[in-house]
């Protein structure tokens, strides 16, 4: 089989097995340098990369379920990369990495526009509405590999971009060009106690990601394993992390559906 | 953004924009250019032109 | 005092009275600086915004006195381009409200973004697939246009045209003006157009996501063409605010009735595209992307996007004015012509806030619930800090700029004045 | 020359122009971007050498292996060691946010005496100093036994010292914290004769029945728990969660069933009845393993226990209920656990016994995918001590909480029976209480009762490394270093089936002057001389840590961990060598009858029923991520939300998000409502956690304590603490 030379890293997060412990948010926390605040409970006004949404099936008790979806950002390829955030940055402070597929954000060129935000249907886009402050010795703890984000700008989950760096850096200096599959593990995917994420590359046959989702790469990736799906389908933003459930409810909260009558 | 900023691409998108930008640019360049040589032109020459009806 | 400065063959009011009210809304514009640096030392905190509700009241208002500063680019392509002489009595006013709407825009884009200290990267690093960046030059050379278009006028000024090379230099503008307003028109339909695009293109967001042609989807199209319907309106509107206020008569019926009746050919073919192109997003592109209409305006407790909106949008302040506009009757009587400019302006701008603020209110994640925002004081004070801005600038423009060609003709001065 | 207006206009023009056309305008716009782009009050991480350090965390009780990654000598980020057997690659929230414990501002960075109410900075030979002379004091006056130590573990070095420390001194007084594990144990230890803790095989199991137990919710050892339900998952097995709550667990179960709070154990009879009944009982398990089945018969085919009589009581239908029953007989490997919540309260022991028997009648008892009797770690060895004549005397008398007494002969500590015993006589029967781990004034129950017995005490000590409310209440504080810059042996882990030693290990330096609690202890033994220092002949903890352990100290120090990989459950203990439904002991006990909430029903028409989060702790408060982390639909701005039924809501005329106040029999706060249809009607559901009086300003202050809205609630069979709601009114605000 002819296999692409460029990566399309990706995930899977069996919600059947996610607990909603939010170990994964903690552990994206600690890589990769989230600020706190004192009162952080208005999540729309608080920086995560991971966020574990609760959803519930809206019947009445007892029939009443409930699943958590943790949401990281989806690195939608869009058409030829042009995902929804990306195209419209005016200052090319975001880009669609074609060879790892990963959708990255440069603090530094972002001047804030917001613009990326109104265009993120999941609302993985967050805006440092405050300077980020640490109490006094707690910035030790920070991560020298990821840039602590300035007052102003949008950050947003990078499949912790760093990580990919210091491996493939370890390959290189090994004289290999390809990094194995546990080799590059986002935070989140290594935290999760439940073993609920996984993480790898969706060109790579031999990864567990691919052999989950079955990805049809030709339609999108969209997925061949009937119980993997992905949120908002329809819009054609072709994320890269899939979902797995067995549930019919949860599979259908991920997409709005035209009720036919 | 020049050629010389590493994000620059040789594409249509960037030819078509910069060019319909750089031509506005310079129209309103050159007229404005125009009417400043010119009046300074005309000033130190001490001309009077008929006045009120633009 | 100043009366040096007056234009000749005017009346002003004394300089006193002029100073009180520019004093009253100068306390205005201060408080809307306060706020400005408020904001800039503290940061976007000081807003209502949150992470679901990145573009809010600012970019509301950007879009919105850019579609009103319209009146501009289309009364110059008219009065240059198209030959419409008469229209040179409101041309000046048409210009002058441009550029104070344009400053306004600038001016809050300013202050919206995060990082203002290097707003320039949008030029510098410039993506030139982003609607915005398109925005951001166009907007930028256009708001150059009018300033072009404006120095001319200020030239104009009594003592300013003393200058041999100030006289000149007006008298050169105004002679290749015709150049300078077709690069604006041009200008305009970019920048106008990428405006409607912001949201056009978002094919994240079906409710604001359209199709169109080639990269241009049909929000640009219907942008432009209700700027250059309700641009006019507002130049007519705030004309005869300003009679109202210096209770004069400072353009002729003629001419007012000659704008508006295009304005209002623009607003009917406008809203027949409008109603079009709802209906066909209504039915095909939102329905592809999962949404039924009344997804978008029902269901939504605390945000008050009901169906009401659209109506308004499209019967009330779309329909309505453009069938009194064309009426000649309408346009005779003064009432009835301030009512329909109102309305047009009103469906403008509620055209741009449906268009940037119900477009984020709509959970578009099946999970997730309405957003609701209430801009904060701060938000309020800096978009009305541009308002105060324009009455300043109009108030200084009018009483020592020679805006109005047939105030003298149509308020002649009695015997023994200047 | 004639400066005239025309001039000057063209120098200030032509100055534009000229200062327009040079570099400076654009040089400066770049540097002022450059600025923006490095803020100096922007930190920016220093870089250096990144190095990882294998090491056990000591967060809870589940001991699992962590990796620490440092960049030279900080620690940027905490990580599951993935060839630890426990966690295997997993963490939970807390310990992945360890480091900011470690750098927290909050810290106790000195000893510190509480003088006038306020803290002040001593030294370290002062404090010790001053409080072995009050310790002196008491042995002279021949009361040793007024000393008391509340740990949070009896076991590993550190906790054996300090047992020691007691034992030599005087003082029956050591007391563990609750947890469920006090009940396991317990049953444990009756029905199979086995000193152990109770092991729970959940990984091989295929039918799952937790009965109340928030197995995702911080029972047990989350990252192993958490990988066994997805074991669960892989294997087709099934999951039923019994519980009055949708909690995350059973939103997480294959199957819910909501039954009444509090009537859990009727269901486990239940479950028997329909067993024996119908006689779906594992026999040859049953016949060849176990011994008094008929007495189990005669107490469970009680009418109380019918299907119907059940149903009733639980909130289930009665078809439910035996269908319930025959799934689980039939299931391969089926496993009961019980323990509500987190299993921070140990619940009625009848009711364990219930669940345990349930185990056993279908063969569950120390075979795979069972409960498995995980015996006491034995490396601790030391030689028994010389006790002076004090020290036996004060070693006669009776505990101060009751544990071991006529009434309650097989409880073991009993930490919730100490308040009561403080408030006893003139002088409190505690008269110096030493802390390290718990944070009991904050995890009691009891409210302001509980406050003010343990305010008698005339002197507390603690140990925390934190300002935490047992801290603050102390009168000095010495405290120890985190779990980041400290050697401990940490055996086993909560909940999990194999015998396993953990070692913590200094991951770097200790940031402030702290000395490790067993450190302190063998000062104090040097201080007070004679046969105390002489039961400890150690220079310091770590050279106890490596005497002790021996030959396993290098393996240990090398790998770790230690775990018996091949290990096979003992066999069973008894005089019948069975396992036993029925003996003298077990019949001693008072019968099982379920407990009610404390209240007047007339006066109180709800039910306040607390549930635990991983995102927030018991005892140790959460680190900033964690606070960060919580939902809100547990936290809005400072208050705390509880959660509804909307017809409850509707009842008492409350909106979604409304203020409102509840008031139990115990107290009264302020809460924000939360409707949820994932809770029954008539109940309030509170997260515990929040409502702290001390820790840092992200936690400080925020919502109410549950604790505090409780009653301690006494089980009559065991002595142990056994509440789990309690009767509530809720009004609008």
């Amino acid at each position: 089989m002819d296999q692409p030379k460029n990566k399309r890293y990706g995930m899977v997060i069996d919600l059947d097995k996610c607990t909603g412990c939010g170990a994964c948010m903690v552990a994206c926390m600690a890589e990769n340098n989230i600020p706190f605040r004192d009162d952080d409970t208005d999540k729309l006004l608080s920086v995560s990369w991971m966020h574990v949404y609760r959803l519930s099936n809206g019947k009445p008790f007892p029939q009443a379920e409930e699943c958590f979806l943790p949401r990281p950002c989806q690195h939608c390829e869009g058409e030829h990369g042009h995902s929804p955030c990306v195209s419209v940055c005016p200052a090319t402070a975001t880009d669609y990495d074609m060879h790892t597929g990963i959708v990255s954000q440069i603090y530094t060129r972002c001047f804030g526009c917001r613009y990326c935000m109104a265009a993120c249907p999941y609302h993985v886009r967050q805006f440092n509405w405050w300077d980020p402050v640490w109490p006094e010795g707690m910035e030790r703890a920070l991560n020298p590999d990821v840039s602590v984000r300035m007052r102003g700008v949008v950050e947003k989950c990078s499949f912790c971009y760093s990580r990919y760096q210091t491996a493939l850096n370890r390959a290189y200096v090994e004289g290999r060009r390809e990094l194995a599959e546990e080799e590059y593990q986002t935070a989140c995917a290594q935290a999760c106690p439940a073993g609920a994420i996984v993480f790898g590359d969706l060109n790579n046959p031999r990864h567990r990601v691919h052999r989950i989702v079955q990805p049809d790469l030709a339609h999108g990736g969209r997925p061949r394993n009937p119980k993997a799906f992905r949120l908002l389908e329809r819009l054609g933003t072709h994320p890269k992390v899939y979902y797995l459930t067995g549930r019919d409810w949860v599979r259908r909260a991920g997409d709005n559906e035209v009720q036919k009558s | 953004m020049f050629p010389f900023s590493f994000e620059w691409v040789w594409d249509l998108g960037h030819l078509v924009f910069h060019g319909a930008l750089w031509y506005a640019l310079s129209i309103l360049g050159i007229g404005l250019t125009y009417c400043i040589l010119k009046a300074a032109w005309q000033a130190s020459r001490g001309e009077e032109h008929e006045h009120g009806h633009h | 005092m100043d009366s040096a400065l007056i234009p000749k063959g005017v009346e002003r009011c004394p300089l006193g009275r002029f100073l009180a009210f520019i004093a009253i809304v100068g306390a205005v514009l201060l408080w809307g600086v306060v706020a400005m640096f408020l904001i800039y030392i503290k940061g976007l905190n000081q807003t209502n915004m949150n992470n679901a509700y990145g573009f809010a009241l600012w970019i509301w208002a950007d879009l919105a006195v850019i579609a009103l500063g319209g009146g501009a680019f289309f009364t110059g392509l008219l009065r240059y381009i198209f030959g419409k002489a008469e229209l040179k009595n409101i041309i000046n006013y048409a210009v002058l409200i441009g550029f104070v709407c344009y400053s306004s825009a600038l001016l809050i884009l300013a202050i919206d973004v995060g990082q203002p200290l290097r707003a320039w990267f949008i030029f510098w690093h410039a993506n030139v697939h982003s609607m915005l960046t398109e925005v951001a030059f166009c907007l930028t050379c256009y708001f150059g246009v009018l300033t072009i278009e404006y120095i001319p006028l200020i030239l104009e000024n009594r003592q300013i045209e003393r200058i041999s090379f100030f006289r000149h230099l007006a008298h050169n503008m105004h002679g290749i003006m015709a150049v300078f307003a077709a690069t604006g028109a041009f200008l305009s339909f970019f920048h106008q157009g990428s405006l409607g695009g912001v949201s056009g293109v978002l094919y994240g967001r079906p409710f604001g996501f359209r199709s169109g042609i080639g990269i241009w989807p049909w929000t640009f199209f219907l942008y432009t063409w209700s700027a250059a319907a309700c641009g006019p309106c507002f130049t007519i509107l705030v004309t005869r605010i300003t009679e109202m206020a210096t209770r004069k008569k400072l353009v002729k019926d003629e001419v007012i009735d000659l704008l508006a009746k295009i304005a209002g050919w623009m607003l009917v073919t406008y809203i027949a595209a409008k109603i079009v192109d709802t209906v066909y997003w209504a039915a095909v592109t939102a329905p592809a992307m999962g949404f039924t209409l009344m997804d978008f305006y029902t269901n939504n407790p605390g945000s008050a996007y009901g169906l009401w909106i659209l109506i308004a949008e499209v019967g009330l302040c779309g329909v309505l004015p453009a069938l009194m506009l064309i009426a000649p009757s309408v346009r005779r009587n003064a009432r009835l012509l301030f009512l329909a400019v109102l309305l047009a302006v009103l469906g403008a701008c509620l055209n741009r806030w449906v268009m940037i603020l119900q477009m984020q209110a709509v959970p578009v994640l099946p999970f997730e619930r309405w957003f609701t925002y209430f801009p904060s004081w701060q938000e309020i004070a800096t978009t009305i800090l541009p308002v105060a801005y324009g009455i300043i600038l109009i108030a200084f423009s009018y009483r020592y700029l020679p805006i109005f060609p047939q105030e003298a003709e149509l308020n002649p001065l009695p015997e023994g004045g200047r | 020359m004639k400066i005239d207006r025309r001039s000057f206009l063209a120098f200030v023009l032509g100055g534009a122009a000229g200062t327009a056309l040079s570099p400076l305008p654009w040089k400066l716009t770049d540097d002022i971007s450059i600025w923006t782009q490095n803020w100096p009050w922007t930190p920016v991480p220093p870089k250096g050498e990144t190095t990882y350090v294998d090491s056990t965390c000591t967060l809870c009780p589940g001991g699992c292996g962590i990796r620490v990654r440092r960049v030279e000598d900080r620690v940027v980020k905490i990580e599951g060691r993935n060839d630890h057997p426990v966690n295997r690659g997993g963490i939970c929230p807390l310990g992945a946010a360890g480091a900011q414990l470690l750098y927290s501002p909050w810290r106790v960075r000195q000893p510190l005496k509480k003088m006038d109410g306020r803290f002040v900075p001593v030294s370290w030979e002062q404090a010790i100093g001053e409080i072995a002379g009050v310790l002196r004091e008491l042995r002279e006056a021949g009361t040793p036994e007024a000393v008391a130590w509340i740990a949070d573990t009896d076991r590993g070095t550190t906790a054996e010292l300090c047992r020691r420390f007691l034992t030599v001194y005087g003082s029956p007084n050591f007391i563990r914290t609750p947890c469920a594990q006090d009940a396991w144990e317990t049953a444990l230890y009756l029905t199979q004769g086995q000193r152990a803790t109770a092991g729970f095989d959940l990984e091989r199991a295929t039918f799952l029945l937790s009965l109340g137990s928030g197995l995702l919710e911080g029972w047990g050892t989350p990252p192993f728990v958490f990988r066994a339900r997805g074991a669960l998952k892989d294997n087709n097995g099934r999951f039923v969660q019994a519980e009055a709550r949708l909690s995350k667990t059973a939103a997480k179960a294959d199957q819910w069933l909501p039954i009444l709070p509090g009537s859990e154990g009727t269901l486990a009879f239940g479950l028997i009845h329909v067993l024996l009944k119908e006689g779906r009982e594992r026999k040859p398990f049953v016949a060849a393993h176990t011994a008094g089945l008929e007495e189990l018969k005669r107490q469970a085919l009680q009418e109380a226990f019918s299907p119907e009589a059940v149903a009733q009581a639980t909130g289930l239908e009665a078809k439910a209920v035996v269908e319930l029953a025959r799934a689980f007989a039939a299931a391969e490997r089926p496993l009961a656990v019980c323990g509500r919540g987190a299993g921070r309260v140990p619940g009625g022991l009848q009711e364990t016994l219930a669940v345990h028997f349930l185990n056993a009648l279908v063969g569950s008892v120390n075979v795979e995918g069972g409960v498995i009797a995980v015996p006491e770690p034995e490396y601790i060895r030391w030689p028994e001590p010389e006790m002076d004549a004090v020290a036996s005397k004060g070693m006669q008398t009776p505990r101060v909480d009751g544990a071991g007494s006529e009434r309650y002969p097989h409880a073991r500590y009993l930490l919730n029976r100490l308040p009561e015993a403080l408030l006893q006589g003139d002088r409190p029967a505690v008269r110096v209480l030493f802390v390290s781990g718990g944070n009991p004034f904050y995890s009691l129950a009891g409210g302001e009762r509980t406050e003010k017995a343990l305010a008698r005490i005339p002197l507390i000590v603690s140990f925390s490394p934190f300002l935490d409310e047992t801290a603050a209440a102390a009168h000095y504080i010495l405290p120890a270093p985190t779990h980041l810059e400290r050697w401990e042996d940490v055996p086993g882990a909560a909940g999990y089936p194999k015998p396993v030693v953990g070692l913590a290990r200094p991951v770097v330096p200790p940031r402030f002057a702290t000395m490790p609690t067993a450190d302190v202890v063998l000062r104090l033994a040097r201080r007070l001389g004679g046969p105390i220092r002489a039961a400890f002949p150690w220079e310091s903890h770590e050279a106890c840590l490596r005497q002790t352990l021996g030959p396993a100290w290098e393996t240990l120090r090398r790998k770790g961990f230690a775990v018996e990989e091949g290990f096979k459950p003992q066999p069973f203990e008894t005089a019948s060598r069975k396992f036993e439904f029925a003996n003298a002991d077990l019949k001693r006990l008072a019968a099982f009858r379920p407990l009610p909430a404390p209240g007047d029903p007339g006066a109180f028409k709800l039910t306040l029923v607390p549930f635990d989060t991983l995102r927030l702790t018991a005892a140790l408060g959460a680190p900033p991520f964690l606070v960060k982390a919580l939902e809100s639909e547990i936290l809005l701005k400072n208050d705390i939300r509880v959660e509804i039924h909307p017809q409850t809501a509707r009842d008492l005329g409350l909106a979604d998000g409304a203020d409102a106040r509840i008031t139990t029999p115990q107290g009264s706060a302020r809460v924000k409502v939360y409707l949820t249809e994932g809770i029954r009607p008539g109940l309030v559901g509170m997260a515990r956690g929040l409502g702290r009086g001390a820790h840092d300003r992200y936690l400080a202050g925020k919502g109410v304590s549950a604790n505090r809205l409780l009653a301690l609630v006494e089980d009559p069979s065991s002595g142990l603490e056994a509440g789990w709601g309690i009767r509530a009114r809720l009004e609008r605000a």
